[in-house]
């Protein structure tokens, strides 16, 4: 099953509509959700045009396709998803895929603040760039993202994977500030640049395959290892944070 | 040349800030403080006006000199100059970066505007001028 | 005047000594009366169990510490979100709900007063602030004297009247209800970061030790005639072997009142532990029980442990420290000028855990084990056990051996070996739970009088109406039944108005606030002390008449006059 | 008349100990408050009654079309900001909350943009602090990172630390060592026993390193770290070590500058493992008088301290998406009321465009920056000089306002329950 939404020009343009209905499962019994704008609840037809071809009893058989102009204010679309495969023809708002524990969701263009956010199994591929606290976990520092994969093909914001303690994130592009914050478990990649890579880290493993600026002064250098053909410095740390976390960096600049 | 400009309270921020359409708060808050040799690279003496150029836009402050500021930096006490030209960007934490801004200064012969000019620039109308 | 009948209630009333009996209850401007008039609004309860609204005689709800269980625990906020809905205004929270999400809640378990356990006189304006916005229970609030250093000074004088003295002018400055001693003489320590060990270690420079300040506020408390008594945390809470510490607190107490026990220990649970460390940690409820057994001037309530997340919050920092460093979760800590402290941790207690299944088998061993229902109160020390929506599960608990059997299957394996629990056959009747939950805190109180706690006419009418019938249901069977009524009353009734329906509340409400003021002497009027004055306005950083709590604070201004004896 | 024991409604150290001459029903002469503190009490040029911004001119109107406009305004928007709330009173504040929940609004509080970034550590990590007396009394080492109290909060020297007599010190101001560590060296560097000077933006790592070194990993610290050297650090390490009661105090100079929250996470932590030796706490410099009591009213009716968005009826809370300076710039409100602060003054520019553009109300004695943006404004009295009510020190002691003019300007309070009240009508 393809449900193609698309859409509409809309009055307030501005104010973000909260589309946490929009996840393959609730499509197997139709088209009759609601979404929030602001304070007001509106049907799901109202915002989108609403196209269904095809029929599908589980989740994994249903395709969501989201287009038109204003997708990026699309808020806590995939959230709680479990199967079945969303696409965003544009850029996603924030929130995208939070809690997400299967499924595949793929975003063409950028993402806004926290996409899969405390995710735990499944799949996020955004082609462009994520913002701020991509694969995060949520104000008041427990377990960020436990499983799954997010790639970013673009560049990620500040926080990227902060608290991540399972799961991998790869990022091809730059990775803003305080890049795997707090990390405790899983696997973060930064092909480029970033800046504080793995602050306070307890655990996991964060591999910079760029220069990490600000490198905190308190990651112990082991000595250096071969990766993927790559040439990485290997550092235990946070040792401020008794922390046992593997952090691999091709060059690194403190802030001596 | 550019500049860190880290905003912050004074004391005459503090004195004047219950009384934001008076001369003395918009003197305060457009106030450039920098390091003396900074101010002989631009050739700016105490109170020439000068140009802060941010990354959303430009004022014209004050230059006086202050031994408290670190060569390459700048510290405007906080208020509508500053924020003037302050992006709003918050790192998604809520708070902008009211302390590390990448400007640019440069001499000027414009005067600073008035609190109520820069409220109108944006779209606002002055009440009491 | 406003006038109701509740007809063909089955009323257990154990102040009046009225088990499951069938009768109406007549209400008028809310308090219970002979009978009232034709015109009254009938509700037939059709013999539901009905009993005195449910009394918390020691809870954190609200006030300083609470707030920053609150403030520090978005991730807690996540669970029970509600709505606006009606006159109730949204709630968030589990283990720290907001203000209206105790209330509600409380509400709906057929609680209409709630004593907060722990206040610290300097902050006490936030917990009466609170207070307002918990709408449908009386309130009342324990003071805390623990490391107040006029008492301990006036202690080293051997002053006992200056010390009931003190505690008279502070009561009434910060309209508190009871005194409240936390980890007596620890809380000061711990503001150089130490602690007293047990009640023979002195206070550092104070050289007052626990065992004399709780000897000596004990008997302030009688002399100031305070309706209830010293309310005691023991020294040395949570660790292991420390029942000893808490034996020897107990054997301090005389039997000094006629009306009442002279000392309230709270939250025993975690005062009754056995071993030289965790690994040979064990429960010592016998002992203890058995010591109440021989006191009645002693009553204890339980702060029963039940399995799950919650919010460990405290006067006793050094505890929540010791706490923090085998949790190496956040924690704060909030010490305050010249009179006390507090502290904060999340915790989870764990069934696959070996120290967390024994305390949570003492718990209900100290309620099976302790022979008088009065002697035993029913509390989690909510939240530091566990929130107090648990409560339902713990009457169960009590009243059916079957239950606890099938719940013991699930704890840690070695339990077994280290708690008496599987042992004890006991089931508690519908009789003992009301006096466990509701006469037993009157009583303990001391609010009997002021019509708290029974049906009997002049009494407050605070009715609680559970969906269940005692003739019906075998509740050491039928325990799921149980705690389904107990988890949600068919009427809550406050001062005589429905207030919450099926768990849903009916009303905005408004509650009272119930306080103590002590009348003394001019000698001993603090407020006129040269020395007093002097000390306050050097060393705290409040002025000496911004201090004292007005009366704009008080919702419903319930003042409780004593007689005091100096 | 003098007016003893008078609470300052200026900053967060809520000095308790004014002394306010009045004459004429006008204030003549303050004793006791510092320069920030006096000015505030002596205030002039209230605004007189509501106006109403009529096109390109202001027009005088009454109390009763000023609410009614605002409750219309409110009850009309699809996601309503209901902003400021640190420069009024608790009672007032409780309103708020009700009005933003009756209306599916979004309320935040002026700590987004001052220690909102403490608040998000102290949700990681937690916050062993104390009341203001208990450093007074007992601390021989106050180190002040980031904060600049001679010119934020004048008094905060002379009544807790620096100057301040305690009942444990002999003598207080020799057995007392300040440390300060700041980018610039501000005057309250200069009354310091120690000053750390850091590169700006190197706040996280010396903090880190400080952990490090306290837990004796010495070694492995370069030799600078963020411009300070590792001997400073770690004289500064064996300071703390040696100190019988430690109290930092930490300023918007961790909060506003990169890494946001973590640079106040790395301080706790770093005070919390200071904790294992010593007697340490920690402790923001808030700025408001009344903020930490916005926080406070928030928490116990919503569950958190600011930035709640009730929208879709139940609270949701995630600064950075739910705070005032986000929600302008990324224009995501289509009406606001502010209360008890001055956004426009205080806020990037492009918040200021939206506010052009959307329908603004403000309560606030005085003509401000933000009256430029309002469509009505209305003047309330003055908290701690013409209104009572309940303000929190930064330390959480709640204190009571006093009176000490009567004017006939209603209160915030007084003003709110009105609005509430017609908005409740028009919902019911």
């Amino acid at each position: 099953m393809r449900v193609t939404l698309a859409m509409r020009p809309a009055a307030r343009s501005f104010i973000p509509i909260e589309a946490e209905a929009i996840v393959p499962k609730n499509f197997l019994s139709g088209t009759d959700l609601s979404v929030w704008r602001g304070n007001r609840e509106l049907r799901l037809d109202e915002v989108f045009s609403v196209f269904v071809e095809g029929s599908a009893d589980r989740p994994e058989d249903v395709e969501v396709v989201i287009s038109g102009d204003g997708t990026s204010r699309l808020k806590r679309v995939g959230e709680y998803m479990d199967g079945g495969k969303i696409t965003v023809l544009g850029d996603i708002g924030m929130h995208c895929g939070n809690f997400m524990t299967g499924g595949t969701i793929e975003i063409h263009g950028n993402a806004d603040g926290w996409l899969g956010r405390e995710m735990a199994g499944g799949t996020i591929l955004c082609r462009g760039d994520a913002a701020d606290y991509c694969a995060s976990g949520y104000r008041g520092g427990r377990k960020g993202m436990t499983g799954g994969t997010v790639e970013v093909f673009g560049r990620a914001g500040d926080f990227l994977a902060e608290s991540i303690a399972g799961g991998t994130v790869i990022v091809h592009g730059d990775a803003g500030d305080m890049a795997g914050a707090e990390m405790h478990g899983g696997t973060l990649v930064v092909h480029a640049d970033c800046s504080r890579p793995a602050a306070n880290m307890k655990g996991g493993s964060c591999y910079v395959y760029g220069t990490a600026h600000g490198m905190l002064p308190t990651f112990k250098r082991i000595g250096t290892v071969q990766h993927e053909g790559r040439m990485l410095i290997h550092f235990i740390g946070d040792i401020a944070n008794r922390g046992k976390g593997n952090l691999f960096v091709k060059d690194y600049r403190y802030l001596d | 040349m550019t500049f860190l400009m880290i905003t912050g309270r004074t004391v005459n921020q503090g004195v004047t800030v219950e009384n934001k359409t008076s001369a003395a708060y918009a003197a305060e808050t457009s106030t450039c403080f920098m390091h003396e040799f900074d101010m002989l690279e631009l050739g700016l003496a105490d109170n020439d006006a000068v140009r802060v150029t941010g990354p959303c836009g430009e004022v014209v402050m004050r230059a006086v000199a202050s031994p408290e500021v670190g060569m390459g930096t700048i510290f405007v006490p906080y208020g509508p100059y500053a924020n003037h030209i302050i992006a709003a960007g918050t790192h998604s934490t809520g708070m902008p970066d009211f302390k590390s801004h990448e400007v640019a200064l440069e001499p000027t012969d414009e005067e600073p505007k008035t609190v109520h000019e820069l409220m109108e620039d944006l779209g606002g109308l002055a009440y009491d001028r | 005047m406003s006038e109701l009948l509740i007809r063909n209630a089955c009323v257990i009333d154990p102040l009046r000594g009225v088990n499951a009996e069938t009768m109406d209850i007549a209400i008028r401007d809310g308090r219970i009366v002979e009978d009232v008039s034709g015109a009254a609004e009938v509700i037939d309860v059709h013999g539901a169990l009905t009993l005195p609204g449910g009394i918390d005689s020691h809870t954190h709800i609200c006030g300083t510490k609470v707030n920053f269980g609150r403030y520090m625990s978005p991730e807690d906020m996540r669970a029970g979100r509600t709505p606006r809905r009606g006159p109730m205004h949204s709630t968030s929270g589990y283990s720290v709900p907001t203000t209206y999400g105790n209330s509600y809640r409380y509400s709906a378990m057929g609680y209409t007063t709630l004593l907060e356990g722990a206040m610290a006189p300097l902050e006490a304006r936030h917990t009466h602030e609170e207070f307002t916005y918990t709408p449908l229970q009386d309130t009342m609030a324990n003071t805390l004297f623990d490391g107040n250093w006029g008492i301990m000074e006036a202690i080293r004088d051997g002053d006992t009247k200056r010390v009931a003295a003190i505690i008279a002018w502070t009561l009434t400055a910060v309209k508190g209800f009871g005194v409240k001693l936390t980890n007596p003489g620890g809380t000061e320590a711990w503001q150089w970061g130490k602690n007293v060990s047990c009640i023979r270690d002195p206070v550092p420079y104070f050289e007052v030790t626990p065992s004399e300040i709780i000897r000596s506020v004990v008997e302030a408390n009688e002399l100031l005639g305070l309706p209830h008594s010293v309310h005691l945390h023991c020294n040395n809470l949570g660790t292991p072997g420390n029942y000893t510490c808490t034996l020897g607190s107990l054997g301090l107490i005389p039997d000094l009142n006629k009306k009442r026990q002279t000392l309230y220990a709270t939250h025993v649970q975690f005062h009754a532990y056995g071993g030289s460390g965790w690994k040979d940690f064990c429960s010592k409820s016998e002992p203890i029980a058995r010591f109440v057994n021989m006191r009645p001037q002693i009553v204890i309530d339980m702060g029963q442990v039940m399995f799950g997340r919650t919010t460990t919050m405290t006067a006793d920092g050094p505890m929540e420290f010791n706490l923090y460093r085998l949790h190496h979760d956040k924690w704060s800590n909030h010490d305050v000028e010249l009179e006390t402290g507090s502290g904060i941790i999340p915790v989870i207690y764990r069934r696959k855990n070996l120290v967390n299944s024994i305390m949570w088998a003492i718990g209900l061993e100290l309620a099976l084990l302790t022979k008088s229902p009065w002697q035993c109160l029913l509390t989690t020390d909510n939240p530091n056990g566990a929130p107090f929506v648990r409560y339902p599960e713990i009457v169960a608990l009590l009243m059916s051996k079957k239950y606890r059997d099938a719940e013991f299957a699930t704890v840690h394996p070695d339990t077994g070996g280290r708690v008496p629990l599987p042992a004890i056959e006991r089931e508690l009747d519908w009789y003992e739970i009301a006096v466990m939950t509701r006469a037993g805190q009157a009583k303990a109180l001391g609010i009997q009088d002021l019509g708290k706690g029974h049906l009997g006419p002049g009494a407050e009418a605070d009715i609680a109406v559970y969906p269940i019938r005692v003739d019906e249901v075998d509740p050491s069977v039928d325990y799921q039944k149980v705690i389904e009524a107990f988890g949600r009353t068919e009427y809550t009734i406050k001062r005589g108005r429905v207030v919450s329906r099926r768990g849903e509340c009916l009303v905005d409400g408004s509650n009272a606030t119930f306080w103590v003021r002590p009348k003394v002497s001019d000698a001993y009027d603090m407020g006129k002390d040269p020395d007093f004055i002097e000390k306050f306005d050097r060393y705290y950083t409040v002025r000496m008449r911004n201090y004292p709590v007005q009366k704009e604070y008080l919702n419903r201004n319930r003042c409780i006059e004593t007689e005091a004896g100096i | 008349m003098i007016v003893k024991d008078v609470v300052c409604p200026f900053c967060g150290c809520l000095c308790d100990d004014i002394e306010v001459e009045v004459e004429e029903n006008r204030v003549v002469a303050v004793a006791n408050a510092c320069e920030l503190g006096t000015k505030k009490l002596m205030g002039e040029k209230r605004m007189k009654n509501p106006i109403l911004r009529d096109g390109g001119t202001w027009k005088d109107i009454t109390y009763d079309e000023a609410i009614q406009y605002t409750a219309d305004m409110l009850l009309s928007a699809e996601r309503p900001l209901l902003y400021g709330w640190s420069g009024t009173h608790g009672e007032a504040q409780c309103v708020g909350v009700h009005m933003a929940e009756l209306v599916r609004g979004v309320i935040d509080n002026t700590s987004s943009v001052c220690h909102g970034p403490s608040i998000l550590a102290i949700q990681e990590v937690g916050h062993p602090g104390c009341t203001l007396g208990v450093v007074k009394n007992r601390a021989d080492l106050v180190i002040y990172w980031g904060a600049n109290p001679i010119d934020a909060h004048p008094r905060h020297l002379s009544r807790y630390t620096r100057y301040a007599e305690g009942f444990f010190l002999e003598n207080a101001f020799r057995d007392r060592k300040v440390i300060v560590v700041d980018v610039r060296r501000t005057e309250t560097a200069n009354i310091a026993d120690e000053f750390v000077q850091i590169k700006p933006g190197g706040d996280y790592a010396v903090l880190s390193a400080l952990r490090a070194i306290v837990r004796g990993k010495t070694e492995m610290i370069p030799r600078t770290v963020a411009g300070v050297t590792r001997e400073q650090l770690v004289r500064v390490v064996d300071l703390c070590k040696g100190a019988k009661f430690g109290a930092v105090y930490f300023g918007l100079g961790l909060t506003m500058t990169g890494g946001k929250y973590k640079n106040i996470r790395n301080a706790i932590e770093l005070v919390s493992e200071l904790s294992r030796h010593t007697k340490f706490t920690i402790s923001a410099m808030r700025g408001h008088y009344n903020v930490y009591g916005s926080n406070e009213v928030n928490t116990w009716m919503t569950g958190y301290p600011f930035g709640i968005d009730f929208s879709r009826g139940i609270a949701f809370y995630n600064p950075g998406e739910t705070t005032a300076v986000d929600i302008l710039a990324r224009k995501e409100c289509d009406a606001a009321l502010i209360v008890g602060s001055d956004p426009a003054a205080h806020f990037p520019r492009r918040c200021l465009e939206h506010l052009a553009d959307i329908p603004v109300v403000q309560l606030d004695p005085y003509p401000n920056a933000t009256t430029a943006f309002c469509n009505v404004q209305i003047p309330v009295a003055v908290t701690g000089i013409d209104a009572v009510g309940t303000a929190y020190r930064m330390d959480g002691v709640p204190i009571r306002t006093r009176r000490v003019l009567s004017t006939g300007y209603p209160s915030d309070e007084e003003v709110l329950i009105r609005m509430y009240a017609l908005m409740q009508g028009a919902k019911a």
